[in-house]
């Protein structure tokens, strides 16, 4: 019943706010080419079957895998398509773990590929569509629009961030230094990333502070950019991971719960997820994968950490809620760079999603960054050695949460 | 802080692409229509009608939603009880929406906040009275429904809420 | 490959204009599902829905399906083609040891979406959509016009698969109303108005309202749960490629491929005498002929031959098939249902006699361009 | 339980987006503007397409940007046609009632097919494998509605 599955390659595109040069399909065949790159010995008639996802209503195309079959080497070959919103790289991640750990005949090999071209769509018709629906009943309930457009703007991802920003500032009495730290901690590892977005070496905690608010307590300077960019992620069985790649990375734990949404439930009832830092998802997404990978003492036995971080704020509350610090002790731990790249426990040192967010592809450029971290290929690679690490990824109204636990032995269950 | 510059974004390393042509297309959410059972709604707005507060609750979890809810997700099941509440809740979240007022052009700060009825396990989106400052709203700050002159049955007979007094403001319970 | 049960079912009956919610649909489906196996909500260890944001018209559509869809804190994903994709992607959760009871349910509403529209997103969007000549209901028409030129098969042997399909129709109490007439004649087809020369509007399978849900368990627990699992013993998808003028739209080939994994891993030689009844997603009345020819229950041009009446050789669509009622995203699921159905001997009023392993199959794009197939054992 | 009551309410939002073709559609529709019709070849399998592409589906070689262009006239035979009522756009669909016939056409000397109207034309006249000539607009300003349609020769 299942099988270990190990990550041997992984491939991105360069990333930009507008990738003008190149259709959807050319954006993803840059990704695929890359991943393969890095494999000389496989071929593309070797990859036995497909996942492929994006968020749709970004681009304007419905099913884009349907046409871009040839760009990704899948004529006459099986695909799915995965798409859960913001998760949509985990889930499409997991997806191709799921593909090879079934086991079914012929299909052995699997490529993971997600992608987004946001220049081609109109983003804030994509966010606050998300909800349109279930704004729409207010209305008919009795609210009138102009009220519920004004909702709509408190809405949409960097709404719903603030949110969260507000509850987590009132119970770890952070200050807004300790968010413009993340996020010059972020945009200098960025620069040292070849293929991320905002790329800002010498950046400082007062520039950041010096532009003006979006929502408290959020700045324009804080918040993450809006990329084209697509990212490919190669699995295969434990066996042929063997040959093809020296140091195969296990996928030992994966996970992608859901809870419910914030703010607005469905059917314009109310939201039970009362404090939106709380994320009991993303804590039992984290429990699931971590006792499937065997870890116990997440704080001790976890080297590296890629967590989705669109939003300062939320790299100090992830690395809490997974389990990596203590609750409230996180902005300590940026402050006396534990957290750095030659700290004791490097986060996001690829620049995180807070510099680079193809919104498809980054909850797969996550567990990607920390496979290569793990194999030495990265482009900022961490001095220390890394056995084992973690991808994370969230999603749509603050409920939806992957995460993918990877090492360098394989899990406890099979050896 | 400098508050001088007030530079709207940061610069960064840019490379530039070559572009090419642009193909026009079109999401007409305008042709879409959403479908909505609003059954268990009724009674709830009846009783908004007659300025009394009723949410359902869920006997398998005994969880009270407000405003009612369909199906409650932990247990699969219809709520099958309503229970009434009464009309004083609490802050439990908000954040500052930044709207260029369309005729001054200067930037309105409001408080947009999640409210939670008391003896209630969710919580909505609503508005507080227009002249209370963003700097004075927090998490649990209590407050009272302000009912509309005429109720006529639909969620604007909750005009806003009032702000009562908090005397455990100034308590500080969090220990350092 | 290991077995896999299919231990519980439920399919909301499909309307063209539903007096429903939406959320109200998924709920009915999903509770519908768990109460025909006698489960709760605490047995569901992981969720597969399988909705799509162009059908439903919000970005992230399963965001608010969490609750009703019975997601609520559990492992869930979401599959955005067929519904019978959805159930592939359950039963590799089942089969990878990490679950051990799986809801896949999938469906949206065609009365809510310009159906045709949203089909046209699927296009080239840097060459053929701007000018929408090539959209599903030309395709269809090119399909066709291969089809019968190639194996020069006349229009009233297609004809016939429509009336068969209606009349099946009838006898299912979950088809689609209007897709119902038991008494339809080969002229009453060759009549109605065009849909895309030769295809006529009486040979298309209608978009209309529904949901249905599916449960699947690992062996083990598939035994403990009910004494009547469908075992899934074979499965097979393939995707060929997107542009009509590269392939052969008289054969299916990316069916014929996924028809060879599914035998193959279900250990089939002969599917014409070992496989006695088939519910193929037939989008259009020859699709039914080129999809059986594809699965090698028939020659090819000789699918019109094939007996498939529910008294025939070999049933095709007993339920009436697609054109009983085609809901986007639930269509495939719904194909998987009703195979289950005939072997477990719960299809009262289209039951087929001793029917012991049965072919379903799903698919999505342009001409069927992505082709799921199951194979389906067991049952009493 | 009460009668059950069912809202339906409209959407109130129009996204709209701009699709960057990428550098081969690119000099595709270059040549569209001077009534010209080029595609590119695959280097291996020597296979023509119309529209160009980078990849070649069948072996999956990358078709170099600056090489493999190819000059293509453009006159083609038909492959297949349909004749339907309806017109789809992006809003919605809706049956017109003069009925317009779609062809699908094999430029010469390319191995894909490109699909177009067909112009001034009876069903009746319309035979598999017949010639037809590209009907240019007067001004092509590079896109696929460059072409109004095919007309027999």
């Amino acid at each position: 019943m299942g099988r270990q599955v190990a990550i041997i390659s992984a491939g991105f595109s360069e990333h930009a706010s507008k990738r003008s040069d190149v259709n959807m399909a050319e954006l993803v065949n840059e990704a695929v080419n890359d991943c393969l790159k890095k494999v000389p010995s496989l071929s593309i008639k070797d990859i036995d079957a497909y996942v492929n996802g994006n968020m749709p209503a970004f681009e304007g195309a419905n099913l884009p895998e349907l046409w871009m079959t040839d760009w990704l080497g899948a004529r006459n070959k099986p695909l799915i398509r995965v798409t859960t919103g913001g998760t949509t790289g985990g889930s499409v991640g997991i997806a191709g773990y799921y593909s090879v750990a079934a086991g079914l005949p012929g299909i052995d090999t699997v490529l993971a590929v997600a992608f987004e071209q946001q220049s081609q769509g109109d983003t804030s018709i994509g966010l606050s569509s998300v909800a349109l629906g279930e704004i729409s009943v207010l209305n008919t309930l009795g609210l009138p629009y102009e009220y519920l457009t004004r909702l709509m703007s408190a809405g949409g991802a960097i709404g719903l961030a603030s949110y969260q920003a507000a509850n987590y500032m009132n119970k770890s009495k952070i200050r807004e230094e300790d968010l413009a730290r993340v996020v010059v901690q972020n945009r200098r590892n960025a620069a040292k990333t070849w293929w991320s977005h905002l790329k800002m070496p010498n950046l400082t905690i007062e520039e950041v502070l010096d532009t003006p608010y979006i929502s408290y307590p959020l700045r324009y300077g804080m918040v993450c950019p809006a990329s084209d960019g697509a990212c490919a992620v190669l699995f295969t069985t434990e066996e042929k991971a063997k040959d093809l790649c020296d140091t195969p990375v296990y996928v030992n734990g994966v996970a992608s719960v859901a809870h419910e949404s914030v703010i607005i439930g469905y059917d314009a009832s109310g939201s039970a997820q009362l404090d939106p830092s709380e994320q009991l998802g993303a804590m039992k997404s984290s429990e699931i994968a971590y006792n499937q990978a065997g870890i116990s003492f997440p704080r001790k036995e976890i080297d590296y950490a890629e967590v989705y971080s669109p939003f300062p704020n939320q790299e100090l509350m992830w690395v809490e809620k997974l389990g990596l610090f203590e609750e409230n002790t996180a902005p300590e731990m940026y402050e006396n760079e534990v957290t750095s790249l030659n700290g004791e426990l490097p986060i996001c040192c690829s620049g995180g999603v807070n510099a680079t967010n193809a919104i498809g592809a980054s909850a797969l450029e996550r567990p990607a960054v920390a496979a290569l971290q793990i194999m030495g290929k990265a482009s900022n690679q961490v001095p220390k050695t890394v056995h084992t690490a973690i991808g994370h990824g969230w999603g749509g109204m603050l409920n939806l949460c992957t995460m993918m636990v990877l090492s360098d032995q394989q899990q406890r269950k099979w050896r | 802080m400098s508050k001088r510059t007030l530079r709207k974004s940061l610069d960064y390393v840019k490379k530039d692409y070559v572009e090419t042509r642009k193909m026009p297309g079109n999401w007409y959410l305008s042709s879409y229509q959403y479908k909505f059972n609003i059954t268990h709604h009724q009674s709830f707005l009846k009783k908004l009608k007659d300025k009394k507060l009723v949410g359902n609750k869920c006997s398998a979890c005994n969880r009270v939603f407000f405003p009612p809810r369909f199906v409650c997700g932990k247990c699969l099941v219809k709520p099958d009880q309503w229970v009434d509440l009464r009309d004083t809740g609490q802050v439990s979240t908000y954040t500052i929406v930044y709207l260029k007022d369309p005729e001054t052009g200067e930037v309105l700060e409001k408080p947009v906040v999640m409210v939670q009825q008391d003896n209630c396990d969710t919580n909505y989106m609503a508005e507080l009275q227009s002249y209370i400052d963003f700097k004075d709203t927090y998490i649990g700050m209590p407050i009272k429904v302000h009912w509309a002159e005429s109720t006529n049955g639909n969620l604007k007979d909750i005009e806003y809420y009032d702000l009562i007094e908090d005397d455990s403001k100034d308590l500080d319970v969090s220990k350092d | 490959m290991e077995r896999v049960g299919i231990v519980g079912y439920y399919q909301v009956k499909l309307y063209s204009n539903a007096n429903y919610g939406r959320y109200e649909m998924i709920f009915e489906a999903v509770r519908g599902a768990l109460d025909s196996a006698e489960l709760k909500k605490k047995d569901i260890t992981t969720v597969v829905s399988c909705t799509n944001d162009y059908y439903d018209g919000r970005t992230i559509s399963n965001a608010f399906t969490v609750e009703v869809g019975g997601a609520y804190l559990e492992d869930e994903s979401k599959v955005e083609m067929d519904g019978a994709h959805a159930v592939l992607y359950g039963l590799m959760r089942i089969l990878s040891g990490n679950h051990k009871l799986a809801v896949i349910w999938g469906g949206s509403m065609a009365s809510c979406f310009p159906y045709h529209s949203a089909r046209l997103y699927e296009t080239d969007p840097t060459w053929e959509r701007p000018v929408a000549y090539v959209n599903d209901i030309t395709a269809s028409g090119f399909q066709m016009r291969a089809y019968m030129e190639k194996y020069n098969v006349d229009i009233e042997e297609i004809a016939k698969i429509s009336v068969k399909n209606r009349k099946n129709a009838s006898k299912n109490p979950l088809a689609l109303e209007e897709a119902q007439n038991a008494n339809l004649s080969v002229n009453d087809i060759l009549n109605s108005e065009i849909y895309a020369d030769p295809v006529r509007e009486l040979m298309v399978a209608q978009p209309c309202d529904g949901v249905a849900a599916l449960l699947l368990a690992p062996e083990k627990q598939a035994l403990k749960i009910t004494d009547k699992p469908v075992w899934i013993t074979g499965v097979g998808y393939n995707q060929e490629t997107y542009y009509l003028g590269d392939r052969d739209l008289s054969i299916s080939n990316s069916m014929e491929l996924a028809g060879k994994m599914a035998f193959d891993a279900a250990g089939i030689k002969e599917p014409k005498n070992e496989i006695n009844i088939a519910e193929l997603f037939e989008a259009y009345a020859h699709e039914e002929l080129i999809f059986s020819e594809a699965l090698g229950l028939a020659e090819k041009g000789k699918g019109s031959e094939l007996n498939s009446e529910i008294d025939g050789d070999l049933p095709i669509n007993p339920s009436g098939g697609a054109q009983g009622g085609n809901p986007p995203c639930a269509t495939g699921l719904i194909r998987i249902i009703e195979a289950a159905k005939q072997l477990r001997g719960e299809a009262n009023g289209y039951q087929v006699k001793g029917a012991k392993k049965a072919v379903a199959s799903g698919q999505i794009g342009m001409c069927a361009q992505n082709n799921i197939v199951y194979v389906l054992e067991g049952g009493d | 339980m009460s009668e059950k009551i069912i809202v339906a309410n409209k959407g109130f939002v129009r996204a709209e987006f701009s699709f960057w073709v990428g550098r081969y559609m690119d000099k595709f529709y270059d040549a569209f503007e001077n009534k010209k019709i080029i595609g590119n070849k695959c280097p291996k399998c020597e296979k023509r397409f119309v529209p160009p592409r980078k990849i070649c589906g069948e072996c999956y070689e990358e078709i170099i940007f600056d090489k493999n262009w190819v000059d293509l006239p453009d006159t083609g035979i038909l492959l297949n046609y349909t004749i339907t009522p309806y017109k789809v756009t992006d809003r919605t669909s809706r049956k017109v009632k003069k009925s317009q016939i779609i062809g699908m056409i094999q430029i010469e000397g390319s191995d894909t097919a490109i699909v177009y109207k067909l112009l001034n034309m009876e069903p009746e006249d319309i035979s598999l494998g017949m010639k037809v000539k590209a009907e240019w607009e007067e001004k092509p300003i590079g896109n696929s509605a460059d072409i109004k349609g095919f007309v027999k020769i």
